[in-house]
């Protein structure tokens, strides 16, 4: 079988639908795809210096730098799925009760309780500065309380769980997460916490031993009513957490 | 290639300009690894050295199991460590997670065994020549532990070293145990780790030759003031 | 001063590897004199003194002294056939044995510098004690035995390096140490100073006491082939 | 507390069912570690052994260098074997990124210097020992440095001892330029730090309780083979 | 066979940390014999034995044989005053500088086997040289000189150790390898020995050369009160 290198972001990896998605890939077209797990940042470096043949990723304006640069010819949308609000059980910033992912912040920015931001540069940690921004903050003004893990979506959940902080994390991530301690899901289902991912091959007229045609293929499975499937159908305790929306081309 | 290059220029500029981040995750690694030198070493020297003088049924079991720890990966240390010092475990009521000194608790986990283990060869020969002295004088094992030590000091000097190279660049275990926090738990290597994250390689880099100029800056202080070499034999 | 002799070896053997180095011995020394013991190379010597002295594993048999054994150790002291230098200065070598002893400082002092002055290593009371001469080291470490007062001394030929004048000058403060009821075991392979220090004597063969006996009779009428072949220098089977 | 004995019942259930995947983990964890010893040591051992024998201007400088990069980051070390190794990197034609040899590269780089320091001390003594007779003896540079490994190999198992223990734990590094593939370049430290990031304590234990035991193994056959301690004096 | 000799040493000096051990020492050795080196101990003796072979580095002067240092190299063999053994068997210690030379394995095994049974060791072949006792090691150490039959050969007190027996046995070693035109320097505390075996002496005190000649008038006729008082056993001062 073929084999193609596929960088994606931790949180990807961390919702386990690649379990579910990599052996349909080998069954139905014979390709087997090595995921190298990094930090969006990363994946994106490992992208351009051609390491990779295709990224998949979360953070539409480094995709679109990524192409506006011609690593990559363009950007393909595949699926979404949303960010959740987690916190301590006791929620003392009421972020339960908010009516809006700015409301929730607003009342977690005047509460001051211990709060984990990723830190990272990643999607994630772009995406929670921006809820910020629409909610009236500027997270570079907060004190000791909002720490920053400079960390994966994994290990800041480790230490949200550690110190009973409020996080902004990917459904995905969260439900698979294993170290729940005394955090529970506090606000969900603003359309602002929406998580696009898309696909990116590289760019073959920049790297020519990349595998492009195999990145094609790839692109056209991801693209198809099999993956539709398989995405839209894949649940933990009930849950879905993906949203398949490629639209055909 | 280019990364490597843009690396040495920025860790230039960052140490020149006495850039006030830098300087405060240098210390911060600096006390962390220096403070787990100090514990370690005070538990690894007199054990490394009481394995090396005395004979009981399990000793050569203890001395593979020591040499075994020494392969103790960081990210389980690190992962029991957090499990004890988390809200829900034993010593949770301390509520040292996510600080400097749990980050040290890892790593003198991590280092004792290594510093153990290289005391323990160390002070092998230097026994076997003071043996029939030592015992001919009646001594406890507490002084025979005291007068090898003293006398093979610069025997254990490696064992230091490789302790302190380890401690300095060690970022599994301080990672989760330290939690990486900005203006509190983030040193040099949990910085690099991030910076490799977002794909900043030169900054990383950057970051990873300070980390390095450091240690054989204190590498080069240590020699020097201990004079290793200066008396030797030619 | 209760004496800690006399010491008794039972029935004592030493094997390595299934070779019997020593053994089996039956031994009793006495309260006071000097015995010499004495034999060709690799007959056990050494062997029997470390054993003495309870430096030396047992595959057999005991050693008894008339007190405790933690008692009869702090009171014996042993001078090794290879010099054994502590990798520190001539001085702090003489003080290390003080020191375990934990006597004043004061006490300390007076004694190292008598006992450099006695081994005349003055100029050299700095120097790691590694660096000395062969001769120097031993001296050293007759120095190191004798500075703690024991009341039992064994001495590995203590003046196989040494030169005409320091082998004079150690059998005088054997001597010295013998008049102040030291008992002293002592081996060497100069005859002549077996003959001008011993009150007893043994010789070893082959890891047994072969004969043994007053100086007098041990000297001037041994009895057995062997040792008179080794007084007149032959190769013994 | 609960996630440890968690952790140790599944690291129990995975080694008795024969779980495949941790099989082909384990494999690869001990090819990779196991390799990159082989190579570091025949580099470090005859370095650090040259080092103990050889005295020229720069020695001392050198010697604390060595010492310094026993503290090398990993992630450091990973970072440059990553930008090498790259394809946009001077090595990248032979595409060994994200494969076992990247890895068992990064990890010579890392023991290297630990292994050298360590065999540099060992061989100190018994140089020192030797160095009268063999330099007498008009031996050639090459031929003491045989000598002094061959009788002096006892001492010299810490030193591999200790590199073996520092590859095997490894992760920071390896997961840089080996990626992580599973089935591909997934080793037991890359794998317990992926089920830390998912939260999943109890998986991550039992396969660092798997790695200690594999460690400890390891050490304990390499004891007996050796029988180290048997003619040792008593 | 072309020899290396003679031996010439220029204004040798040696210092420690500004101590002077040996020097200012001006020598020739000739081609044959053997000469005996003499005196107290810490005057130098070793010291200057260890210049000549080259294994202490010089703070002044120079050492010079009639061929180039590396072709003079090769053809000495020194026996230090303490043994040194490799930490291997009995045997092997024996062919390491064989295996050096890189003669034939049949060459040495013969020669092994040869000198194992000169020294009388053969029931200690196969045992770790360090475990031997005193006067062995020495006669080891003795053997694995002269198993590489040197043109030039440097022995430190190579009898210090050794019985009655083993002494004599040792001397007509060292007598045939006279025989056999090996230049001989070596140094002893033992006077009958000195007068025994020397062809020519050195007294050396306070690290220079004090006093030198052919044996018969070095030993019946001593210059110097120094030397005069040092065959008397005094203490020269
Ligand atoms: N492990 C061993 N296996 C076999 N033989 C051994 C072992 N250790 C020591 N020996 C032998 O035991 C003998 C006794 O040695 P010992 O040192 O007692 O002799 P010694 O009488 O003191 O001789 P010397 O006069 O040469 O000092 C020696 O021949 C030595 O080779
Ligand atoms: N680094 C040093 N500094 C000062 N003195 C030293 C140093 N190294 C050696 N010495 C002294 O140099 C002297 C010369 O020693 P050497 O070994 O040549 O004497 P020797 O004549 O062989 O004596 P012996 O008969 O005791 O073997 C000794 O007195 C020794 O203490
Ligand atoms: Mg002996
Ligand atoms: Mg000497």
């Amino acid at each position: 079988a073929d084999e193609i290198r596929l960088a994606v972001t931790t949180s990807f990896e961390n919702s386990g639908l690649a379990d579910v998605l990599l052996p349909a890939i080998k069954e139905d077209i014979d390709l087997d795809v090595q995921l190298l797990v990094v930090g969006t940042g990363q994946a994106l470096r490992l992208g351009r210096a051609g390491d990779v043949d295709a990224i998949l990723v979360h953070s539409r304006a480094a995709e679109e730098a990524f192409v506006a640069e011609k690593h990559g010819t363009y950007r393909r949308e595949i699926m979404y799925n949303d960010f959740v609000l987690i916190g301590p059980k006791d929620d003392p910033a009421g972020v339960g009760k908010a009516r809006s992912v700015a409301e929730a912040l607003k009342r977690v920015g005047v509460t001051k309780p211990a709060f984990v931001s990723r830190g990272d540069d990643s999607g994630t940690h772009k995406k929670e500065i921006a809820l910020w921004r629409a909610a009236d903050f500027d997270p570079a003004t907060f004190a000791a309380w909002y720490r920053e893990v400079g960390a994966g979506m994994g290990a800041s959940l480790n230490t949200a769980a550690g110190l009973d902080a409020y996080i902004l994390a990917d459904r995905a991530s969260w439900l698979n997460f294993g170290n729940k301690a005394n955090l529970t899901l506090l606000y969900a289902g603003d359309a602002a916490l929406f998580n696009q991912y898309a696909f990116l091959a590289v760019n073959p007229e920049k790297h020519p031993h990349v595998q492009n045609d195999l990145a094609v293929k790839l692109e056209a499975w991801l693209t198809s009513p099999r993956a539709a499937e398989l995405i839209n159908g894949y649940t933990i305790n009930g849950e879905t957490l993906f949203t398949f929306n490629a639209k055909p081309e | 290639m280019n990364d490597i290059y843009e690396g040495l220029v920025s860790a230039f500029w960052l140490v020149v300009t006495f850039d006030a981040d830098l300087m405060e995750i240098s210390l911060r690694s600096l006390q962390v690894s220096l403070t787990a030198l100090v514990i370690a070493s005070a538990i690894a020297l007199p054990l490394g050295t009481f394995l090396a003088i005395r004979r009981f049924r399990y000793r050569r079991l203890v001395i593979s199991l020591l040499n075994a720890l020494m392969g103790l990966p960081p990210v389980v240390v690190g992962l029991i460590v957090y499990i004890l010092l988390s809200r829900s475990g034993p010593f949770g009521v301390f509520g040292l997670l996510f600080t400097p000194t749990a980050m040290i608790i890892a790593q003198v986990v991590i280092i004792t065994p290594l510093i153990a283990s290289i005391t323990h060869q160390a002070m092998r020969e230097l026994w076997a020549e003071y043996h029939d002295l030592l015992i001919s004088l009646n001594t406890s094992a507490w002084q025979r532990i005291k007068t090898l030590i003293w006398d093979g000091r610069r025997n254990l000097l490696t064992a230091s070293l490789a302790g302190f190279g380890r401690a300095i660049g060690e970022v599994g275990a301080i990672m989760i145990v330290g939690g990486n926090i900005d203006n509190a738990t983030r040193v040099l290597t949990t910085a690099i780790a991030l910076e490799t994250g977002k794909g900043d390689f030169a900054l990383a880099l950057a970051l990873g030759f300070v980390l390095i100029a450091l240690a054989i800056g204190i590498n080069i202080c240590i020699h020097w003031l201990s004079r290793t070499e200066r008396e030797g034999r030619w | 001063m209760s004496t800690i002799l006399p010491l008794t070896l039972t029935d004592v053997a030493v094997r390595r590897r299934g070779k019997r180095l020593l053994g089996p011995v039956n031994l009793t020394l006495g309260e006071a004199g000097l015995t010499m013991i004495i034999g060709p190379n690799g007959s056990g010597k050494t062997t029997l003194l470390r054993v003495m002295h309870g430096v030396e594993r047992l595959s057999k048999g005991h050693v008894e002294w008339s007190v405790t054994e933690d008692a009869a150790r702090h009171r014996q002291a042993y001078v090794f056939q290879t010099p054994i230098m502590l990798r520190r200065s001539v001085a702090d070598n003489l003080r290390y044995p003080l020191h375990l002893l934990g006597l004043p400082k004061a006490e300390v002092e007076t004694r190292v510098g008598r006992w450099i002055a006695r081994i005349g290593l003055e100029e050299r009371t700095g120097l790691q004690a590694t660096r000395l001469s062969g001769g120097e080291k031993q001296k050293l470490a007759i120095a190191r035995a004798l500075i703690r007062k024991p009341d039992v001394l064994f001495l590995d030929e203590p003046c196989a390096n040494l030169d005409g004048a320091s082998t004079r000058e150690i059998e005088t403060l054997l001597q010295n140490a013998l008049a102040e009821k030291t008992r002293i075991i002592m081996t060497t392979h100069d005859l002549g100073q077996a003959r001008r220090l011993a009150d007893s004597a043994l010789f070893m063969l082959h890891g047994v006491v072969h004969e043994k006996g007053s100086a007098e009779d041990f000297f001037n009428a041994p009895k057995t082939d062997e040792l008179q072949a080794f007084f007149r220098g032959d190769i013994i089977a």
